[in-house]
């Protein structure tokens, strides 16, 4: 399960020539698994977050919590080793851990709205450096894909959000005020992306962290609320 | 609490009477307790004017197993209430979709935590209650909320439903249900809020007794009818679902 | 379990001289047991009530539900065969019958609310012609024993009540209106006491039955409300 | 999911720094889940201004084991919320009463339903809900109701709780708890709504993983302390218990 952990300390920016596009999906994975500390319980959520459950934390231990009610699971198993009762909230097989348990799905948001959970990764399309964040629909959808991301928004201690820095014609992400309908408000506490880690801080977002060859001005050129140097 | 004739020998006849107008809550999450065989069923049957609960509609996986989608398409459906009502990725795009865009079925997103909430509330003899998810949301809307120590938690109600199909792993005549690891999921808290329960159960349904007390998921009580799930081709089983491609 | 009932025609009354009594504690629980149908479940309130799981009431199975989450317990059982980590509503050591499960008490008062109990028999102090009943709070007393029996009267189909005909001064305790604090209004269909079997119908009381002995005029004189023959 | 040091050698170290004022549950039901061992402790402690949830206060029966009364009579009680504040016979007198009626501790007399419903809620993330329970009592006087679907039903809080105390079966060093029949009672859903849990434990606590997932009744990560219960006379145990001769 170890994988190369990105992070650490900025590089020096890549010729402008070739501009750098920072973290891959799993590097952006890696990075925020490092946030989580020794006895947590995560809960991940479809697409990129759950990509943390495979990240290698060295000696901390963390519970992943699933939607579904499956506590303690752990990597995603390859094709032929699946048991197919079980998966995670993104329908993938995992493994368990032990000390594993299961609960019915009432009492899996028993766990998540009562303030068990002690940090959600959840992807999204915007984030509002008032810590606002969009995922469930987009722009003219009627449809919706709200999942569990309401209540995790509204239960979970911590928010972090996972997302590209930008749409794919350049449009930013971080976002002073969400253009779309937001999943909930004033929740999230740090977001990842493709450039670094940010933190919504009212006026604007703290930068934590900027992914290597990624240098401050072409982040902030990239983002749609202020940035505030860390 | 013998048998009492729970113990049905096919699919078919577990939903021969279903009537059209029924609310009907499928469990299953992502593949497991899902009740493919009692799906298929109701596809044949053809009761009309359904309404659907269930986390999904069906994904964008393959290969596609029947799902409410199916019913959708089958013009069976009037109304879904769900946690999902479009694709999990945007670039995917599900089979309800179309139905739903073009106006042909009517839907109602429900968060799953509220789902879930609901329709415990209903097994639970709780008529309302309030919860802190959606404030602050569109679907908060127009709608009552209240606040309680300092904080705003929105009204709900609980969601009573007609019939309930589940799947389990292990049963005993009686209907006492027994769910391996993540096929627990929608299917307890969907028998407890139902008027009637059918499950497709995987093993041999076991004589009354044979089960620990302590090991049951779901009592007897709350479960009506049992279809043993006969082996593939003939029975249904659950498939390894791999994403459909971009 | 084998027990002789009561209950059937009412014999002729016993001479003045030596008022008859009428059922005894067990043959009003046996006598109510008679009322259950195949496939109910009943839950069985602490006292008289009790003893009704003791009752052979020949081919019908009933499932008797306890307040602490057992489902399909069976007689109680004599010291030295219980098991004690098994205890019905009232405490007593009973057995589990084949098919029983164990829920917790949140689950356990589900089901009482949500109306899968199809009679719950209760003890009383007063009962109403009404269906009104008192069994929490006694006159002048500072503390009360609800117990489940509020969330029984309030969510069971059917709420039947075993109690004395009369409290030790004579007093009546089927009544017009009852003058202790009620447990529920308008819910009990079926009061059984020492002198018979009697359902609240609003403007009295209706005699199904009168144990041996017992003549209508002796009920009548010990009854604060209308009682209307069969 | 290591032990993470959740087992502890003794019940005095396991209940150490209760704080004055805190708000306890205690698991159990007419004996089994008892926290015996642990009220004893409690006793010894000290831990005063204490607010008390349980069923009872404990009965009239013999013998005699360490309940929420003895917490009264050594003044350490300023409040209990109960579904009894007298005994079930009233013929009986049980040792809480005369401290009730000399007003030397509050008591919140409660439906043992709603007690349940609200301590579940509290460990839902349910700050409220409706119940048709005590509608038309003394209990519902003056308070709010609301008539849903043509029924009047009666606005419940939750109850949560700074500690629960409860006795299980087995357990694994995670906190993975079981429970035994008609020991499960109040003990899970007391845990969910606490920020501290601890439990006495009746078999030898087993290393992480020897639990099947499916047949714990309590996760681990509601369960912060647990102490395994010796064997008697230095464990105390749950003894069959007689009615007092009236």
């Amino acid at each position: 399960m170890s994988r190369p952990l990105s992070g650490g300390p900025a590089q020096a920016p890549t010729p402008a020539s070739a501009p750098a596009t920072g973290w891959s999906r799993q590097q952006m994975a890696d990075r925020v698994a490092q946030e989580f500390q020794d006895g947590w319980v995560v809960n991940l959520g479809i697409g990129i977050p759950t990509l943390c459950s495979n990240t290698d934390i060295g000696g901390r231990e963390v519970t992943y919590h699933a939607e579904n009610g499956v506590i303690g699971y752990g990597p995603v198993l390859p094709p032929g080793e699946e048991d197919l009762h079980l998966v995670n909230a993104g329908g993938q097989n995992v493994s368990l851990r032990p000390g594993a348990s299961i609960v019915h799905h009432a009492d899996s948001f028993a766990i998540i709205r009562s303030g068990r959970i002690d940090v959600t990764v959840l992807g999204a399309y915007e984030v509002s450096c008032r810590g606002d964040f969009a995922n469930w629909k987009l722009a003219g959808a009627k449809g919706g894909t709200i999942g569990g991301a309401m209540d995790l928004a509204a239960g979970a201690r911590r928010v972090f959000v996972i997302l590209e820095h930008t749409q794919r014609n350049g449009a930013p992400r971080l976002v002073r005020d969400c253009a779309l309908p937001v999943t909930a408000r004033g929740v999230v506490t740090l977001a990842c992306t493709n450039l670094g880690l940010f933190e919504p801080v009212g006026e604007g977002f703290r930068v934590r962290e900027l992914a290597p060859g990624i240098s401050l001005e072409a982040a902030r050129a990239a983002t749609g609320a202020p940035l505030l140097a860390g | 609490m013998a048998g009492r004739g729970k113990i049905l020998g096919s699919f078919a006849e577990a939903v021969a009477d279903m009537p059209d107008g029924a609310v009907i809550a499928f469990g299953g999450f992502a593949g497991p307790g899902t009740p493919y065989n009692l799906i298929r069923a109701l596809l044949a049957q053809g009761a009309k004017d359904l309404t659907c609960v269930a986390n999904t509609t069906g994904g964008a996986h393959q290969p596609r197993m029947p799902d409410v989608a199916m019913l959708v398409e089958n013009r069976q459906v009037r109304k879904v209430i769900c946690s999902f009502t479009a694709a999990n990725r945007p670039t995917d795009v599900i089979p309800f979709t179309r139905y739903y865009e073009a106006g042909e079925v009517e839907a109602e997103l429900v968060p799953q935590g509220t789902l879930a909430e609901r329709l415990r509330a209903a097994g639970a003899g709780i008529p309302a209650f309030y919860t802190p998810t959606a404030v602050g949301t569109e679907l908060a809307e127009g709608r009552e909320t209240r606040v309680i120590n300092g904080r705003e938690y929105l009204l709900e109600y609980a969601l009573p439903v007609d019939v309930a199909l589940i799947r389990a792993w292990k049963a005993d005549a009686a209907g006492n249900l027994v769910f391996r690891l993540a096929q627990r999921n929608f299917c307890p808290i969907m028998a407890m809020a139902a008027k009637l329960t059918i499950a497709e159960v995987e093993e041999e349904i076991l004589p009354v007794g044979a089960l620990d007390p302590d090991h049951i998921h779901l009592p007897g009580m709350f479960v009506q009818r049992m279809v043993k799930v006969p082996p593939p081709p003939e029975g249904l089983w659950t498939v390894r679902r791999v994403e459909r491609a971009r």
